[in-house]
């Protein structure tokens, strides 16, 4: 079973040379400290910034530089900043290679809902429809299971949706898996010393799954 | 060149009246037109809707007008970093429309360049299209939305100059170039006001055709929301 | 009867301070000259500059620096420069107070035709489509007769339109006139010497006209 | 950062195949892609398209690949500087579709921001609205007109660096931000190559994800098509 940063270890492997990359709140922000050696990546903030570098030092944090979640960043040789039509431009338009973000819920559809739980207060999608309706590579990092143990790999979303059809690939504590063009997630790998059997159990959509499935490679 | 220099925010803002749509620019507490807002309070103009990305923190930004129940409606794609506002949400006194980032960006940039309409696949399929034009093109469906329409549109900038050219400092530009475009009057306040003349034309950032009325703002605080830092090794 | 140089001193007449003005190829173009002293105003030239200033001097031409008609010309003091998207964006949202350009023919309606005469070779529109459709205020500078003697004010265009409904004032070496939002010309001043009767002569289109019409005061 | 430097214009263009559509930078003679059109020539590519808003002179810019009828179709807003091109257009062996200017611009812009279709009054009631569809908003018409798509942008800028980052100078601006937004690959030459970090981010016009290949250009010539001056008093 991964924890966050396991989590965000794993999709870092899936990160290529020369991709921009937008990362959301919450794990996916994790993954920029596990981004491979000798790999040339830009981080794309939507808040207007291409090339977003690590958080500034003590006693150097500029109000001015933030990132789409409102921490103090810093920038890059390279780095460019835009206005916000622009930033949500180059997402529409697929510019960005690869979108990371965290979910509630996913279904075997790859439907996904990760801003809304009716009774509750809804803060807002902030820029997350923008960004699963137009990117052509998400991939979903989020738990397989709640805290009572329930799956969120549903057969259809009970939450409202961010966006529908558009999720790919999910990575959880417990496996990665692809969601398959005709529907249904297709287990690709066990996280370390998770059975097959568990991740059937946890997985209350489709899930398509070999007898011999390998477990993740983390270093 | 024309001048466009009024003598602050107070000035600037003296036709608000209560009822008017208006636009903030910033991203959470970053760009935010401090002054304006300062103003704003003081004069205590009410039942104002905002269109602004996000509605400021209890004590500052937006929140500054909530507190003082001055706004009707929020047009956002993320609230609620502060308490009154979900008070007030909760007990109906304010009213919210979240709408996604990149289509509250666009309908600005819309209304700047003329265009009634832009199409944007952002909420197909979900809550945000009910009772919305859904069109496709190439495969792939969008939603039709419309260009604001905003009586003042008031933003933040590094620097300006006498004939309203501004030039936005960092990721505080934002949302503050398009709605700069987008007002009926946009109003500019900046850290630093210079002469026309002394910004490389290249570098302008918001033509002052877009602007109406431009002044040096004081007293910035810049308030960081999420003050993250790293250690040196 | 006025020159080409008349008709530009009589449209600058019209030009108030504060105005944004995009001025066409042509007499427009010579307006430049004749905005009184005293006025603010900032010319456009959609090609993506806001405060067109003068021909450079001898020897200081800049080959990036050129206005729509390709004339090498200079910045001023409060210039700003644009991509063209943006360029026709303010001209499309109304920014620009008013436009003044050439016209072959205008109706009583207000079309404008000044783009293409069938059979000859066609150079296209430029931006003349986009300002006549988009500008608020726009004034034509064009001559009331052409050479065989004919009249260019008519009561419909013969030749391919520019655009429909949108000419509000026309000034020509005869006259000023107005377009009536019903329909119609109506004659507001007389140019020095011409008679009312000569320009009710040369007007094909509905034109209404009092007695005393006055003479243009140009200075 | 991602690397976009190539060795030069033959080896940007080089896999422009005949038949394709390229978007070129340029408002008249100003701010065109003056090395890639050369190697364009030399390379003999046969059957373009093109989008450009001018088709250059008989012996420079586009005019070049005229001489050697290299392009099947021009899609612009002004043309026939050139007596070839007009010889060419006469006898059927060019094709030419004219777009108002604006038009030209957005419909570029809107491909670079994702959007398949955009709203323009630019042409309504004339020849230009033939086909197309029109719909009314707030008691004006508009044409719906649709967002380009090319194979490759060539755009030529005044600095880059080696992140692909463009600022261009005064108004050989023009049209290469809005198409080397657009091109499904799209070059760029640049006076001055630079290293990444060379350049303020607050003063680039075209950010490096829009750019694919970026290379030093040389031997420009930037002529002037209409020379005016006035004399020193």
């Amino acid at each position: 079973m991964l924890d966050k940063n396991g989590i965000a270890k794993r999709i870092a492997k899936e990160i290529k040379d020369g991709y921009y990359v937008n990362l959301g709140i919450g794990i996916p922000t994790l993954v920029a400290n596990y981004i491979p050696e000798g790999i040339n990546v830009v981080l794309q903030s939507e808040n207007g910034l291409l090339g977003m570098g690590p958080f500034p030092f003590e006693g150097e944090e500029d109000p001015d530089l933030i990132n789409a979640g409102k921490q103090t960043i810093t920038t890059l040789a390279g780095s460019s900043i835009f206005d916000s039509a622009m930033s949500f431009g180059m997402i529409r338009a697929q510019k960005i290679d690869l979108t990371i973000l965290g979910a509630m819920e996913v279904s075997e559809n790859g439907d996904i809902a990760n801003w809304k739980i009716p009774g509750k207060m809804v803060k807002g999608m902030g820029g997350a429809m923008d960004l699963v309706a137009s990117a052509k590579n998400i991939i979903v990092a989020m738990q397989h299971i709640n805290k009572a143990g329930e799956s969120k790999l549903l057969p259809n979303c009970t939450l409202p949706l961010t966006g529908v059809k558009c999720i790919k690939k999910v990575v959880t504590e417990l496996a990665v898996l692809d969601i398959l063009p005709e529907g249904g997630f297709r287990l690709l790998e066990r996280a370390p010393g998770v059975s097959v059997d568990f991740i059937k159990q946890s997985t209350l959509g489709k899930l398509y799954a070999d007898d011999n499935v390998p477990e993740m490679i983390l270093d | 060149m024309i001048n466009k220099v009024v003598s602050g925010a107070d000035d600037a803002i003296k036709d608000i009246k209560d009822g008017d749509t208006l636009m903030l620019g910033g991203f959470g507490l970053c760009g935010i037109p401090e002054n304006c807002i300062t103003a704003l309070v003081k004069k205590g103009v009410n039942k104002l809707t905002c269109i602004a990305n996000n509605a400021g923190v209890d004590d500052f930004g937006i929140g500054l007008m909530l507190q003082t129940r001055q706004v009707k409606k929020m047009i956002s794609s993320y609230v609620g970093e502060n308490a009154e506002f979900e008070r007030q949400l909760l007990s109906g006194e304010l009213e919210v429309e979240l709408i996604p980032q990149g289509t509250l960006a666009t309908r600005c940039m819309a209304a700047g360049y003329g265009m009634p309409a832009i199409f944007t696949p952002a909420g197909v399929g979900t809550e945000v299209a009910e009772g919305k034009e859904i069109r496709n093109f190439n495969g792939k469906d969008y939603l039709m939305e419309y260009a604001f329409d905003a009586d003042f549109a008031l933003v933040k900038a590094w620097k300006g100059d006498t004939a309203g050219n501004l030039i936005f400092r960092s990721t505080s530009r934002n949302f503050n170039p398009v709605m700069a475009m987008a007002g009926k009057i946009t109003i500019a306040e900046v850290e630093h006001l210079v002469e026309a003349g002394e910004l490389d034309p290249d570098h302008i950032h918001t033509p002052g055709v877009y602007v109406h009325r431009i002044f040096q703002g004081e007293n910035y605080e810049k308030r960081i929301e999420q003050r993250t830092t790293r250690k040196k090794d």
